[in-house]
């Protein structure tokens, strides 16, 4: 993009991207906090409104698109990656986004995911995870705790949660990362990476329902808890966390280990650096490894950022080739290929 | 043909038409050699019809009777409209693939055995007690047992091929004897073989020697005394190619996409018999064609129609099972009124069932097999070259109404092949597709008063940017709406949409008088046996009209008048009676059924049967 | 109802049915305030009927047209058969609620509204320009505005709570104002509020106080000067219960499985209005029921036929966008021969479509949605406590026909609320389900001689190992066949079983004359609104008979009879002529269709008028 | 299972499990030898022939269950994994085996395979990897390298294959393993570990289809190639490989390395020592990104083996469990259960 283009497209503000609709989510839900730094971040993306679209599934966060003055297919349940994939090879020089789900993402849509992962089609992915079916009134979902007592699980659940981060990375995401919908600053970066990156980018965000699902994130999200819960990733950077930046994470072997930095034992020099870049993907497992251990804080930030040639633009490079090597298609000749012959 | 030695005298007979059906293992190269004797026919410009039959499994064990793979052609110097209902030659590779087709070839017919295919264990596996080359069983045959498989390795002896090499090209022997014996040009094929084999010239040579040599015995030996000409059949001047049902659908698609400046994207996942239309499609890239393999049938469809709603002429091809899955989201499509094309080549189930044998029975899934009120344009391809014609006009269709498009192929025609007189490019007529790009007073769902299609407006475009989904749609607006009367609205529009395709869709053509004691109708690949029972009834006196349906779903606007000039209606259907069903419930016609349910085409001799029987009784 | 204080006089008068509508924000609460209303009309004798309607956003933006949650219901003395076309009492907690409602409220209707809901606010957001309650346009009702937040927070403080959780009581003041009016029992909220809150003792306090503030406020105020009494109906004897379709038909399987010996086995994807099969048949673990919430509708059913496979009952439970996705895998269950039933409870559609409406227009998809020709049964319940009959006889036919069946409800009934006279476990008749276990002469697709259903052998079993699959089998051994012939006969064996059914299902029973001018065909939901609307024509000295069919594939054997005996034949339904399409297909008679796409159930008004004008024209 | 019932179920011998159907692959197919391997190791398994069930979808490698002589159910296209699990949960005592292809369960039924991994449902899944779709006469599959020339690709495919073991441990699965269809010993040992462990046993097996992709492992399985190119992974033992033993796998960081301990420079000391019980599953990672390096030799073997209650057994627990609690249900009461009247 020139760089005229971008001040052009730079024109925007976040009432921009606001559609006028209702927002018809349940007051105090985390999805209108996802919509805000959407709205907030996209100006600065240089994208031009009418190149943007939106694409989703069915369920509460599906709705998305509906609020973003973008164009936008809210698609049925669980199809979302696969429809925008499909939408990107068309339009390669659109930006295609989707937002989705726990149960749209990783339950009915789980084998879109893998493949769209493994194709490296060139669309952004912003996982609402709040760890419940809201639109469907509170089911668990495939990244509900072992245990949780739900409408359909009134004895408690007994399926073991995806970690959506591992399964990104095992189906060989190139930008894989996880945000919160209450860390505004956060979720902004977040997005802003995704964007920027060429490739799928996929997003968890762990999202409150406030109805079905409430506090499933509080220790990661609220004041007091979160300190001591979260640990940020930040490229080139040691992994420090805690409310006075007093503990960090160490590797012993494989297995990241809390060790705190203050008492003298250890200092920011023995902890783990992060590095999104890595080429293999073992230190984005050993950091995703960290998600549901309780000893351990969680992993929030970019995981890995990889590149790779796009699904999308190889499906193009091709089509330019073969005219390239073919001449551009001709009707009459296609139709009269191989063997003819002539009645009089 | 220039090395021919002396001949013994042979005379030579004309015949009007002749039936050949190669039989063989699978791994016999049966559907070539049947290809190639059709090329060569086709060139030597009879009219003809094919129908390849073969087993599900790649290389069933050899010689099982389940593992016999065939191929039978049927040419002439008349209109052909089937591959015959019975042979006058067989050519059999081994005894299972005699017992499988014995009881198809005509009394007196030949068979062409080769010797060296029965083997004990062969016979064993056929369950031949005794060789019935040798038992006398076949006396009311001309049987000729030929040692192919020894005269084929004879001629390549100098080339120090391996055996199974040697072996493999048995069936270009085979195919020389036909092409002696019916006069066929051998160029085509020795082009063929020159063309495929490019990088391994021993192969060119082992197969054109294999060809030659039985060509050559043709000539030499005294079994056969007699040659047969079959004269060129009088066909519309024009240019012909030989075209497959598939083939030829997919070609339809590229036109269309030439004809209406859209982009083509194909959304598919492989499945019997429809894969070659993906084969077909991915080839074209140089046309722009997009071709996606998806991980599944729902990922196919839904990338079309993320396609479509960039812009593209979304299309997706399938059979039976992957047709089930895909429903849900045809729904959406119906929903969001955007072009799509949704090819479904039918084949025998229900479940896996026989997944490439032929049927009918998908016509209730293609009209009725979705959630609620879905109602969109159903078509239905008569012959393989109507593929062609059918899937332009599918997207036709598409593109005009906003609406998806089912169309109805089965894996006879798909498989099958006929002369088509080629259209020229210039002479096919352009497709309006037009982006609607006018902000004033835009609405997505506002509607074209003539054929209550939506504008098409697609991102990129700017200040146009809205929203379209799966849920109920306000009247215009195309805000999401709960309002009763406005969902009865919504409801009437999306049936009277595709009602008023019958506008625009020609009347139905009666074949033979306008009224009368017998009217037959038709749809899909039957056409041919039809047609041909037709003709047969109509040259032994009988009035009998016929109309083929390629408009299914809405159907043409005089086909109501027309049922009602006629004492009886016999719709024959390779299903249960599906299409039946449709027209009874419409015009309330006591309408009887005439069905086969057995992964096979009609016969024609079966439904003269039938007709003889209705215009009796 | 001990601390009442001295109330004015009122008198009380007596009325034989009433309609009361609840109408407020999706978090108001009505849906709870319908159903304790419900209960406690139930206890206190009434037959009734209840028509839940609610948007699909969890909370949708308070004080929008869209976001407006209602709860009707219909008690009375006498049968009670509809919700009710239109209402004598609308309460209404906001703008919004009075505005979307206030069309179904009859002339001189009560209207409650709650003035604190009436803020400039909400008065704009429901497009009034001025408050209703003020500008006398509501001059033609009985317009009360009560201070229903203010008196209950009057109520509540000295509890100290948070103003939130004192908005939240609000509809139990209502509620307890509505206990007032119509002398209904408070016994059974007091005593829900105890068991719902039963770790929560404040909120205890607080619902209850709401609620007798609402009692005590109709007792003393004088706006109220009229109490209402409605008589027990005339039910037949017997023990009752509320219930929901859901409910019921959760039941009904689990009676089902009792009764057969089966072990109960449900694989489901949460839908709305299905999610709540899922929900009850969840706690009933000690009935030894397992639910698998699957990771989609695809996967729910193929473990559900894993499950039959293993020799458990298998069942399923989705609405039409999941229905549309098991097709293919009803198609295998179709072709493996093994009992499942498959429950969709139908909602408006196309697509997504609206979600919490409902609608009958999955017919045609149960009937005609898959793969060629697969048949199998189709059943559909009447009312919400029907749904518990026909879940039981669902399972029964699947289990002894060893065949997919497929039974309907939809949004109304499932969330619909009517007293079920409970039958005695012992009184249900005994289901066998027999696996076969003697491996002598053991074929797997062998056949019952009068039902035509295979044996059941399941893993386990000693020297029976035998496959099953998907591809056509061979008559009796199951083997893979693509015999043409046996195709023939497989394909017809599976529909001659289905026909078979028809043997061993109660004959279609006319309601009214066996002759005459006009018979009304109905199936499913409407069943209450059909017979309402003939009692109503009858009365007026009509002739008009009714049948109502719960067995639509096969039809009872006495159908086409029944049909011919009348001029002219009606067939009311929620979509756009499904059955009717069947029944014009199979008897060819000229039934019309009555139709309504709305997302609403019939009116009787609207069938009455109908009616008439049939009887007229 | 008492030793006496082993004893009894010993009298089996591969002749037992042959179902008498013509087998119905073509000549020289992998296939073949899956079959004999299994056939050859069930007798050893100790369980009763009645108690065996295979299941599968469609495709070449999907006919399996037909030639089994035992319980099978050749079901759908991708929803084997699923069937099974149905299955399984209803009968939690049967042995229940899924036989499956590249197509059949990581193209349409990937997300079946990931939930299934998920919840550990205690089947065996036999995937036979033929990068290719044999029954549908050769498109390329999900597992096809890139720039594969195909039917449905002849210009080449563009989608980069999945990792199957790296997806499985995505999904979390519990036993994960890779064999050869020409290592008769080496599949037969892994078919009987399979066997032995309790939760979802996944083997990715590389099977030649010698009509539509032949030779697409003969690097792995003929002699003169596969030594230098295979690493077999033993518990508790360094990774050696190379025709004599000369090379091994040594940890540069987290990244494999190839090293020689024949000149000296390197010993087995200094080698990775495999692990297949480590409880995180960051070595399992480390060892299946060795899968396409061409610089690496590819791991054959068990890469995890890990205890975790299975779904089936979870299940039949709170069934218990609820009974024991509630009594046994009783129909008349559940019946009449909540506010109930009498009208007489
Ligand atoms: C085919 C199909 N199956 C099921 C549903 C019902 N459904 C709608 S949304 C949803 C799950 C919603 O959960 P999630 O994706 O986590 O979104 P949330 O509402 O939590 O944001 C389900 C099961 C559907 N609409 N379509
Ligand atoms: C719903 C559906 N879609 C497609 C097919 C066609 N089909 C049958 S097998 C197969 C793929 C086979 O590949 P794989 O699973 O790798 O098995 P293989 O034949 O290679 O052993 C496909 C696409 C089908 N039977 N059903
Ligand atoms: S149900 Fe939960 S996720 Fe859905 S809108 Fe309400 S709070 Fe948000
Ligand atoms: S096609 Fe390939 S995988 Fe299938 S049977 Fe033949 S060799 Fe085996
Ligand atoms: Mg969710
Ligand atoms: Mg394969």
């Amino acid at each position: 993009m020139s760089e005229a283009a971008v001040k052009e497209a730079k024109k925007y503000t976040a009432k921009d991207f606001q559609s006028g609709q209702d927002v018809r989510w349940c007051p105090g839900c985390g999805d209108y906090s996802i919509l805000a730094q959407t709205q907030r971040v996209f100006p600065d993306l240089g994208i031009e409104k009418k190149d943007i679209v939106w694409v989703s599934g069915i369920g509460c966060s599906s709705r998305f698109p509906y609020y973003m003055d973008t164009y936008g297919l809210h698609g049925i349940h669980g199809r979302a990656a696969v429809i925008a994939s499909g939408l990107k090879m068309a339009r390669p020089e659109l930006s295609v986004w989707v937002a989705t789900g726990d149960g749209d993402l990783l339950s009915i849509g789980g084998n879109h995911f893998i493949h769209v992962c493994r194709r490296n089609v060139d669309i952004k992915i912003l996982l609402f995870n709040n760890q419940i079916y809201g639109l469907t009134k509170g089911q668990y979902s495939p990244t509900s705790e072992f245990g949780k007592i739900t409408k359909s699980t009134p004895w408690g659940s007994i399926d073991y949660p995806f970690n959506p981060v591992a399964l990104a990375l095992g189906a060989e995401c190139t930008f894989v990362a996880r945000s919160l919908d209450r860390n505004a600053k956060h979720l902004q970066s977040m997005i802003k990476a995704a964007a920027e990156h060429t490739g799928t980018a996929f997003i968890e965000i762990y999202q409150n329902c406030n109805v079905f699902n409430d506090g499933a994130f509080f220790h990661l999200t609220e004041k007091g808890q979160k300190e001591e819960n979260v640990v940020f990733l930040e490229h080139g950077k040691p992994l420090v966390f805690g409310a006075n930046s007093d503990k960090g994470i160490k590797l012993d072997g494989f297995t990241p280990k809390v060790v705190n930095i203050e008492n003298g034992e250890f200092s920011k020099n023995d902890l783990l650096v992060h590095d999104e870049n890595k080429n293999d993907d073992v230190l984005a497992y050993i950091l995703s490894s960290m998600t549901y251990d309780p000893n351990l804080p969680t992993p929030i930030g970019i995981f890995k950022k990889a590149n790779k040639p796009t699904y999308d633009a190889e499906m193009n490079k091709q089509i330019q080739k073969a005219i390239e090597k073919r001449g551009e298609g001709d009707l009459d000749k296609l139709l009269h290929k191989g063997e003819t012959w002539v009645v009089k | 043909m220039d090395n021919t030695t002396p001949t013994p005298e042979k005379k030579t007979e004309t015949l009007n038409e002749v039936v050949i059906h190669f039989a063989g293992d699978s791994g016999d190269g049966m559907q070539l050699t049947g290809t190639q004797f059709t090329t060569s026919s086709a060139i030597a410009g009879n009219d003809l019809n094919t129908f390849p039959d073969f087993p599900a499994e790649i290389r069933a064990p050899a010689g099982t009777t389940y593992g016999v793979s065939g191929f039978q052609i049927h040419f002439g110097s008349r209109k052909i409209h089937t591959p015959g209902d019975t042979c006058d030659v067989l050519v059999a590779m081994n005894p299972a693939a005699l017992r499988v087709n014995l009881k198809h070839l005509r009394d007196r017919g030949i068979i062409i055995a080769n010797n060296q295919g029965f083997t004990p264990k062969n016979l064993k596996l056929a369950g031949y007690e005794k060789n019935p080359l040798e038992d006398g069983s076949l006396n009311n045959y001309q049987l000729h047992g030929v040692d192919i498989s020894k005269l084929t390795a004879n001629a390549l002896e100098d080339l120090n091929l391996g055996s199974k090499i040697v072996d493999r090209c048995k069936n270009f022997f085979a195919l020389g004897l036909m092409f002696w014996m019916y006069n066929r040009p051998i160029e085509p094929t020795l082009e063929w073989i020159k063309s495929k084999f490019k990088d391994k010239p021993e192969l060119i040579e082992a197969n054109t020697r294999a060809l030659k040599a039985g060509l050559h015995y043709g000539d030499i030996t005294e079994i056969f005394t007699t040659r047969y000409e079959i004269q060129p059949a009088k066909l519309k001047p024009g240019t012909y190619r030989n075209i497959t049902g598939n083939a030829a659908m997919a070609l339809g698609f590229v036109a269309a996409s030439r004809k209406s400046g859209l982009e083509l994207y194909l959304g598919a996942y492989p499945i019997t018999p429809a894969s070659d239309v993906l084969h077909e499609l991915s080839q074209y890239k140089n046309f722009k064609v997009k071709t996606f393999q998806a991980e599944d049938e729902i990922g196919a469809i839904t990338a079309a129609i993320g396609a479509s709603y960039g812009g593209s002429l979304g299309i997706t091809a399938t059979s039976g099972p992957g047709m089930a899955l895909k429903m849900e989201a045809v729904g959406l499509a119906v929903m969001i009124e955007l072009p799509l094309v949704i090819a479904d080549i039918q084949r025998g189930g229900p479940s896996t069932g026989l997944p490439t044998k032929t049927e009918q029975a998908d016509l209730f899934q293609a009209i009725y097999g979705r959630n609620s009120e879905a109602p969109l344009c159903v078509l239905a391809a008569a012959t393989p070259s109507d593929c062609f014609q059918m899937a332009f006009e599918a997207s036709r269709i598409a593109i005009k109404y906003m609406t998806p498009v089912i169309l109805l192929s089965d894996g006879y025609i798909a498989n099958g092949a006929e002369p088509w007189l080629l259209p020229n490019a210039d002479e096919l007529k352009p497709i309006e597709a037009k982006f609607h790009t006018d902000p004033e007073n835009f609405m997505p769902y506002a509607r074209d008063e003539k054929t209550l299609a939506r504008p098409w407006v697609i991102p990129g475009t700017p200040d146009m940017a809205h929203r379209v989904g799966g849920l109920e749609k306000e009247d215009k607006t195309g805000d999401i709406s709960y309002d009763p009367e406005n969902h009865q609205k919504m409801v009437n529009y999306r049936a009277e949409k595709i009602e008023r395709i019958a506008d625009d869709i020609p009347d139905a053509v009666v074949d033979g008088d306008k009224e009368g004691d017998l009217l037959i109708i038709g749809w899909g690949s039957t056409y041919g046996a039809i047609t041909s029972a037709v003709e047969r009834s109509r040259k032994k006196g009988k009035s009998v009209s016929y109309v083929h349906l390629r408009y299914i779903n809405p159907f043409p606007k005089n086909l109501g008048e027309i049922l009602y000039n006629f004492k009886k209606i016999l719709v024959p259907e390779l299903n249960k009676g599906q299409l039946l069903n449709v027209l009874r419930a419409k015009y309330l016609v006591p309408a009887i059924g005439y069905n086969k349910v057995q992964g096979l085409p009609f016969k024609a001799a079966e439904l003269e049967t039938k007709i003889d029987e209705l215009l009796r009784g």
